[in-house]
């Protein structure tokens, strides 16, 4: 692990990547210790007020200051694209593993299927089923993770595909294991590496699906200062005040960015190449 | 390729379809609020909501609704939109035909602007090229998508002056204005897939110029261009063939803001309106017919695949 | 100013939802009314200042009592299919409209009427079930519009694919989502109108695309627009930025037969936390008028000048306690997605009346499942509505017991009185004394907090002359409208 | 006469982690005109560096510390890569260990034989075509034309390696590397590429190095021999004499281990009990599919029976079924036909209950691939543990004694499969089939990918551990001279047939099939 670490931290994109998660991560900790301001503050004379020494980023429609709820919205972001990510990788890497693992006509029955559901594109799905169970974030959440769920069975297919052939897989089958140890102990821990990899770069496109969401009314509530719902509610101000467009979306762009250099650098650090 | 792979192709664009189907038709039973409460919005009297319920026949048993509406579309008869009045078939397949329309020009521009900075990356590697071009692809797709429009028609429409900020022109009405009001949505569109191609153009490449090969066509003495263009170029860029498949897929539905903002009636916008009208028969079509686009070019793409690259063989 | 009007051209004018309705008696959003206005006629047309005009109707008169009213029509009308408009059509059309099967939503609108029957050819009497003053207004109502007898009786639906009416425009071509084409009805009954050969309504779903489109000459004339976007098209060159004050209105709907808002206390408390001024500034860009809880409008005719509440915490604190709420009370706020500004209205009241007590947690919803769940049933809720042409058209719509919409049910029967004697009235003085009551009853008991009205908002290019925005939201006139000789040449 | 390729005092690390890897130390050599020189030398002793080294292709972490190689007179350590390429192919050629990857999947073997032809002999493509055509005949490959037009992926692998042998010979190179250039093909037809080999070097006089760990084979194909240990060479001499009069202990150590058939290992006799039958076994990989005729079965009904307590050697060429027979009996592959187990009829694998899991086990050929990365050699060895009834208890003494069996230190038991060497891997691999107290254990080409001393030792494990428990192997190997040693009896498959099963003692005699013949003779000579 802190082997891998190091040479995560040698790559260039990993370093970048996991520096620039680090400052996000602490906005999500210490976000509302750090705002200047009450985020949901709203001041009728500072509406709009351009970057300055009272508002360092501006302040927004209802006068808020923009830098506090960008600090205090990175909680109702974050997190909730990381669980998505997770839900949804969890869920895909168990159904592509067992897919890998049952084989032959299942297999077959279960690819087809997913293929089916990512036949449908996955705003669509995360439109028709945050529209299903109502809005909001958690529910935003179910929807995205579901979106993501089986692009994820497939890489993890593809991968377990490899594992199921390998000896020790089959050493299991041989002395009888139930399939459930085979799926979750002796194949699962081996497919997750790819898998990891896969999740990381999926963080950013959760990210920008909730955006999307948000954009589309349905994702957070507001006055919640998800950084979504804070580009979708600017974007009619823009040419107004740019900058209550432009700070939150530099800021989803940060973690976008962050999550993909990590990506690329566990890619480079997790499959070392034969360089010559 | 053999024709009953071809059959086979065929028989699971069905199942595809029928999957789907099912999906969505679920998906919209569990919609809340029912059609005719949001077609008749705020008018809604009791009397009124019966003659809808009865006309459109949702008083039925669900499986009944379903296998009539598969019947009825088989027969390429989606019924009548719920919100307009006009026949759902007609109107999606339009919609599709514009959003096929985008999805190939973003497509085509993202092709132009992906693979040789993906190439030029890997060739690269490590050098001030390869982050160069690393930044410019995080870049497309670190902003959503909206903000990305928002800004292109910001700069190249309101302050520049160079295209329309938005509006679709059929192609068959006036070809030049068509491509002109193009232009920004294809670009934004391309702009978000140049990055998720270029990686992987970039990362195949890499794969490529490592394999077992690539060394002996060097270790052969061939010079360095020739094992570039004729052993690496090809092979790296099949697998991105299958990835276009799936981009037009992103392209047909995920990219409804896009659409939203340059006001183009496509496919992904239209089934957008349908979901917040609640318009049954419009969505179950729209998502029918994007997926059966999906399917399809999912397999065109693997049949590309196998013309390109001798080792595949499909039987 | 009509006799320099230049005949010719092609006009394009925007509109930011799709007309997806275009079945003259369903409409219900504003592109849709634009639409079904250049498509059909009404009896009777709202022109400048809510005044009412003859449109297919020449000439009106009541009996005493208010309750019979005698219409003739024009001579010579036809539909565009060449057949004539006769009384047997509107009296057709009437028919119609009042069917509940044909939910219409100018059922509830066109007036208190009984039975509509033909006189003669051109001569229609409307027996009303109660005196009604403004009855010439409420057939002016958006889906007053006259279509043939004989396609009610084959097929009513058929209306919503093509279109018979007798309108100052014929339907070209329908794609609701994108363009709807219109042409010049040459059997139009004033022979000198329109001026314009064409019109083409564009679909922008995107507010700030559509300004773009307008600035860049893609548009002539937008219906609307919103504040953001109107600072943009005042700088623009070529550009006229249009604004008149309306009696569109934002309201918080209290269902007044639940707790807590049952008690008055509740309802005046948050009234008093919500500040006025600032809200047109929040919500309205600064656009508007601040609301007094009663939705007449100083645009309205019979508006009772009236100091505007001053948001006072700690009396709203107080009356608070008084209710049984001295620790404050949580409340659910929800708002629709359309249009935006019912949110921003939550998200205002909420951190307004936070001081006072109210711990208000906003939840918005798409426009259909508010619809289905929250709307007319919901407890406390952010309302949207277009200006009526009259007071009694709000009063009625909105707020009397029997109401169409009566969202708060407040049911207050001196307010019913009030109302209904009113309409029996035809001396201006009188009716407004006794809307002066009306509305005075209003602002003390708080049925829903009024805090804004917003001004209607458009633009349009340099060279389109002839067209006033109309605080009523969906009268449009496109048939007095002409284009300058700067106008781009559209083939 | 001046040494093709001499190389003076190079000395290479490979940096690492936490301190480099010294890989090559102080090697000199020296290659004549002509002259072969094959490199031994245990696994992982440096002999693949050596050849990148010369080839100039070293990984980016390689360091050169000293040292000189020079081809000719070129000091090839000074050269630009501008240079390089024009040196690599004209004056020196390679041939790797597996011909598979060395073609490009996407363009025609004729494609890639002339654009070599070419570039390095500077003939116009139809000249190289013409020159390729001859090569390629020349090599005994049929019908050359119609080959040349094929895609890597439509050939076979010994045909690969032909057609890279033949072109590496073809360019006329001053020198050519084999880095063991036939231990990816079977035995077979590794032998006929040994045959072209010498035929070649015979009729083009070109220098080269041969690398292999098979000492029969390199006595065979080399003039000299060196033996490489540790980075550095231990001895070098003519290869007629180093292996009969081996003088460095290493090199001894190396001839020792190498298996002799006429040294039995294995003196007993088994019992008469039949253990285990396979009943007209066939095993069927692709499903029936419509439309289409059914491919032929990679079994065909094949019968044997295991005697307790025997050793049944199974041997065949490449892809003849041997390892289909194994999955079989485990129940990996579905088969027709039956086994009958301890006189129970079993017809599938669903009739594999615990019993017969237990009793019969699996050993695979890699031990990479069979230990499960992601647990320690105790998680490994405690599931069959458990499984067959050990409690929870006395668990981690079971796996102690296990570990003690297979000749490893206890302590192991919380190591990670990746730190431990191939060996290491085999004998944990070893220990988890023999938790099960089996009956018969199934090894599958468990020798292949080890070096001589490591299998040697293996083997002595296996037959110790048949004393202890009285197990019954069925061992499938390529290695002829090696199953001489241990099996009773010998199976011989060819084809997904059984051609042959014999007493150990009668595969010499008379009245075997062919091909068993044939077997026989391809296997190598042993050395010493
Ligand atoms: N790129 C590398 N980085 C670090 N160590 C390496 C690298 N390549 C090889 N090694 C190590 O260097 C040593 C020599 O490896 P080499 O491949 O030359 O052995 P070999 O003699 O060819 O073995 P084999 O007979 O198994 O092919 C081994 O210990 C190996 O683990
Ligand atoms: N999973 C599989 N699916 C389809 N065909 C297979 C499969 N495994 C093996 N085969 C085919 O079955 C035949 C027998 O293979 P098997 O692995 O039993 O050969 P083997 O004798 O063990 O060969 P080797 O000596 O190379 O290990 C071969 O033609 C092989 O290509
Ligand atoms: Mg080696
Ligand atoms: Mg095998």
């Amino acid at each position: 692990m802190t082997d891998l670490l190091r040479r995560l931290m040698r790559t260039p994109q990993g370093a970048i990547g996991l520096i620039l998660l680090a400052v996000l991560a602490a906005v999500c900790l210490f976000g509302p210790w750090l705002a200047p301001h009450d985020p949901e503050k709203m001041d009728f004379l500072g509406r709009f007020r351009p970057l300055g020494a009272q508002n360092w980023f501006g302040a927004d429609q209802f006068g808020r200051d923009v830098l506090s709820r960008l600090l205090v919205g990175a909680r109702s972001t974050l997190p909730m694209a990381l669980a998505a990510t997770l839900l949804g990788t969890v869920a895909g890497a168990v159904v592509g593993t067992a897919s890998a693992y049952l084989g032959g006509r299942w297999d077959e029955a279960i690819m087809r299927t997913i293929d089916a559901v990512m036949a449908v594109p996955g705003l669509l799905l995360a439109l028709l089923l945050v529209s299903t169970l109502g809005n909001g974030a958690g529910n935003a959440m179910i929807a995205i993770a579901v979106t993501f769920a089986p692009g994820m069975a497939r890489v993890t297919r593809a991968v377990a595909l490899t594992v199921r052939g390998q000896d020790y897989v089959k050493s299991a089958t041989v002395r009888g294991e139930s399939a459930s140890w085979i799926i979750f102990r002796e194949m699962l821990p081996n497919v997750m590496a790819p898998v990891v990899i896969e999740a990381t770069i999926r963080v950013s496109f959760a990210v920008m699906l909730f955006a999307t969401l948000s954009f589309l009314g349905l994702g957070a509530q507001p006055p919640a200062s998800e950084w979504g719902l804070m580009v979708a509610e600017a974007r009619q101000y823009v040419h107004q005040a740019p900058w209550i467009l432009i700070a939150p979306s530099l800021a989803i762009a940060m973690t976008a960015i962050a999550f993909n250099l990590l990506g690329d650098g566990l890619r480079d650090a997790m499959n070392p190449r034969d360089e010559r | 390729m053999s024709a009953s792979w071809l059959l086979r192709r065929l028989a699971l664009i069905l199942y595809t379809t029928f999957i789907v189907s099912v999906l969505v038709f679920g998906i919209t039973q569990a919609l809340p609020a029912d059609a005719a409460v949001t077609l008749l919005g705020e008018n809604a009297t009791a009397e009124a909501l019966n003659a809808i319920r009865e006309r459109l026949g949702l008083g039925d048993p669900i499986w009944w609704q379903y296998l009539r509406w598969v019947g009825h579309a088989a027969t390429g008869d989606f019924g009548l939109s719920m919100r307009t009045g006009q026949p759902v078939g007609p109107e999606m397949l339009t919609a599709l035909g514009r959003s096929l329309l985008l999805a190939v020009a973003a497509i085509l521009v993202m092709l132009v602007i992906a693979v040789p900075l993906g190439m030029l990356a890997a060739v690269r590697q490590g050098k001030l090229a390869d982050m160069a071009t690393g930044l410019i692809s995080y870049l497309g797709v670190s902003f959503p998508e909206f903000v990305t429009a928002t800004l292109l028609a910001m700069l190249l429409a309101d302050t520049l002056q160079w295209l329309p900020a938005t509006g679709y022109v059929s192609p068959l009405e006036d070809f030049g204005g068509a491509l002109r009001h193009l232009a920004l949505p294809v670009l934004t569109a391309s702009l978000i897939l140049v990055a998720h191609v270029a990686r992987m153009v970039r990362s195949e490449t890499l794969d490529v110029l490592h394999s077992d090969y690539i060394r002996a066509a060097r270790l052969k003495g061939l010079p360095e261009r020739t094992v570039l263009v004729r052993h690496a170029l090809r092979n790296a860029l099949l697998p991105v063939v299958t990835i276009v498949a799936l981009d037009v897929g992103y392209l047909l539905g995920g990219i409804i803001v896009i659409e939203e903002i340059f006001a183009i009636p496509g496919i992904g916008r239209q089934l957008m309106v349908a979901v917040t009208a609640r318009d049954l028969p419009s969505i179950q079509a729209g998502a029918l017919i994007m997926s059966a686009t999906y399917a399809v070019a999912n397999t065109l793409a693997d049949v590309a695949y196998a013309v390109l690259d001798k080792r595949i063989r499909y039987d | 100013q009509q006799s320099a009007a230049r005949r010719g051209g092609v006009l394009r004018i925007s509109v930011d939802q799709a007309a997806s309705v275009i079945h003259p008696l369903r409409t219900r959003v504003n592109p849709e009314y634009l639409v079904a206005e250049l498509l059909y006629s009404g009896l009777t047309r709202l022109a400048a200042g809510m005044k009412v005009e003859p449109d297919l109707a020449l000439s009106w008169t009541p009996d005493q009592t208010l309750t019979e009213w005698t219409f003739v029509l024009r001579p010579g009308l036809t539909f565009h299919d060449g057949s004539p408009c006769t009384a047997a059509d509107v009296v057709a059309t009437f028919t119609a409209i009042l069917d509940p099967k044909t939910a219409s939503p100018g059922r509830t609108n066109v007036g208190p009427i009984k039975e509509v029957t033909a006189k003669d050819e051109r001569t229609v009497l409307f027996r009303l079930t109660s005196p009604y003053a403004d009855l010439p207004v409420a057939l002016a109502y958006t889906n007053a519009r006259i279509v043939p007898a004989k396609v009610i009786e084959t097929d009513l639906d058929s209306l919503s694919r093509s279109a018979v009416g007798t309108g100052p425009f014929k339907l070209v071509s329908f794609e609701p989502d994108r363009k709807i084409v219109v042409e010049r009805n040459p059997a139009y009954y004033d022979p000198a109108r329109p001026y314009l050969d064409r019109v083409e309504v564009l679909v922008y779903p995107d507010r700030t695309a559509e300004a773009s489109a307008l600035i860049s000459g893609d548009i002539d004339l937008m219906l609307g627009t919103a504040p953001g976007e109107y600072q943009r098209l005042e700088k623009a060159s070529g550009v006229k930025a249009l604004r008149v004050p309306s009696g569109q209105f934002l309201n918080v709907n209290m269902g007044c037969d639940q707790k807590p808002f049952s008690d008055p206390r509740v309802r005046k408390a948050l009234a008093l936390s919500v500040d006025r001024e600032a809200m047109v500034g929040f919500v309205a860009g600064g656009y508007g008028t601040p609301g007094n809880d009663t939705p007449i409008s100083p645009a309205y005719r019979f508006h009772r000048e009236q100091p505007l509440r001053k948001a006072d915490l700690a009396q709203a604190k107080k009356l608070l306690a008084e209710a049984g709420y001295p620790n404050g009370v949580d409340l659910t706020m929800i708002a629709s997605d359309k249009p935006g500004t019912r949110t921003e209205l939550a998200v205002a009241i909420r951190e307004m009346a936070k001081p006072a007590g109210f711990r208000i947690q906003v939840q918005t919803m798409p426009h259909a499942t508010y619809l289905d769940q929250v709307w007319k049933k919901g407890n406390f809720y952010v309302g949207f509505y277009n200006m009526q042409a009259t007071a009694d058209a709000v009063f009625s719509l909105l707020y009397t017991s029997d109401a169409a919409w009566n969202e708060t049910r407040w049911n207050n029967k001196d307010f019913d009185a009030l109302v209904a004697e009113a309409r029996t009235k035809t001396d201006e003085t009188e009716r407004a004394a006794l809307y002066t009551k009306a509305q005075q009853l209003m602002h003390d008991e708080v049925p829903s907090v009024i805090p804004v009205f917003f001004d209607l908002l458009a633009a349009r290019r340099d060279y389109v002359e002839g067209y006033d925005l109309h605080p009523r939201g969906s009268v449009f006139r496109l048939d007095f409208v002409s284009l300058g000789a700067a106008a781009p040449k559209r083939g | 006469m001046t040494a093709v390729l001499s190389l003076r005092d190079y000395t290479l690390d490979y940096l690492t982690g936490s301190r480099p890897l010294r890989v090559l130390q102080d090697i000199s050599l020296d290659i004549a005109p002509g002259e072969v020189l094959g490199l031994v030398g245990e696994s992982g002793s440096g002999k693949s560096t050596l050849a990148w080294a010369i080839m100039r292709h070293l990984p980016k972490n390689a360091r050169e510390l000293s040292g000189t190689i020079r081809l000719g007179g070129t000091d090839l350590r000074s050269l630009p890569p501008r240079e390089l390429t024009r040196i690599r192919g004209r004056r020196i050629g390679m041939v790797f260990q597996d011909p598979s990857t060395a073609l490009n999947p996407t363009l025609t073997v004729g494609r890639q034989v002339t654009e070599t032809l070419v570039n390095n002999r500077g003939l116009t493509r139809r000249a190289a075509w013409d020159l390729a055509l001859e090569l390629l005949g020349h090599v005994e490959l049929r019908d050359p034309e119609a080959l040349m037009r094929r895609y890597p992926h439509q050939i076979s692998g010994g045909e690969k390696q032909r057609i890279l042998i033949a072109t590496a010979f073809g360019c006329r190179p001053e020198l050519i590397v084999f880095d063991e250039p036939t231990t990816a093909l079977d035995v077979i037809t590794g032998a006929r590429i040994l045959d072209l080999f010498a035929r070649l070097r015979a009729e083009t006089g070109v220098a080269a190095l041969y690398i292999s760990h098979d000492l029969a084979l390199v006595s065979r194909v080399a003039d000299r021999v060196a033996v490489m240990k540790k980075g550095r060479l231990v001895e070098e001499a003519p290869a007629a004499s180093i292996f009969a009069r081996p003088a460095h202990e290493e090199t001894r150590k190396l001839v020792a281990a190498v298996p002799r058939p006429e040294n039995r290992l294995v003196h007993d006799r088994p019992g008469d009990r039949v253990l285990l039958a396979a009943e007209a076994v066939s095993v069927r990989y692709a499903r029936p599919r419509l439309f289409r005729p059914p491919p032929p079965p990679a079994t065909h009904a094949v019968g044997f029976d295991i005697k307790a307590g025997e050793i049944l050697g199974i041997v065949g060429e490449s892809g003849s079924g041997k390892s289909s027979i194994a999955r079989a009996l485990t129940g990996l592959a579905d088969f027709s036909g039956g086994i009958r187990f301890d006189g129970r009829p079993i017809g599938s694998a669903r009739d594999m209950d615990g019993a017969y899991r237990r009793a019969v086990q699996i050993v695979f050929q890699h031990p990479d691939g069979s230990l499960n990365p992601r647990q320690t050699v105790g998680e490994i060895l405690s599931r069959p543990l458990k499984l067959f009834g050990t409690g929870q208890a006395n668990l981690s003494a079971e796996i102690g004694r296990l570990l003690e069996q297979v000749r490893l230190p206890a302590a192991y038991a919380t190591r990670w499969p990746h730190q431990l060497s191939g060996g290491e891997k085999q004998r944990v691999a070893i220990a988890r089939a023999f938790a099960a107290k089996p009956s018969l254990v199934i090894c599958d080409e468990i020798t292949a990918p080890l070096d001589v001393s490591v299998q040697a030792s293996i083997i002595e494990l296996l037959l110790s551990l048949r004393a202890e428990t009285g197990a019954a192997y069925l061992f499938i190997t390529h290695d002829i001279n090696l199953i001489r040693q241990i099996a009773h009896r010998i199976a011989v498959m060819r084809r997904g047939e059984l051609v042959d099963l014999l007493p150990i003692d009668a595969v010499d005699a008379d009245h075997v099939h062919p091909y068993t013949r044939d077997l026989m003779a391809a296997s190598p000579t042993p050395v010493g």
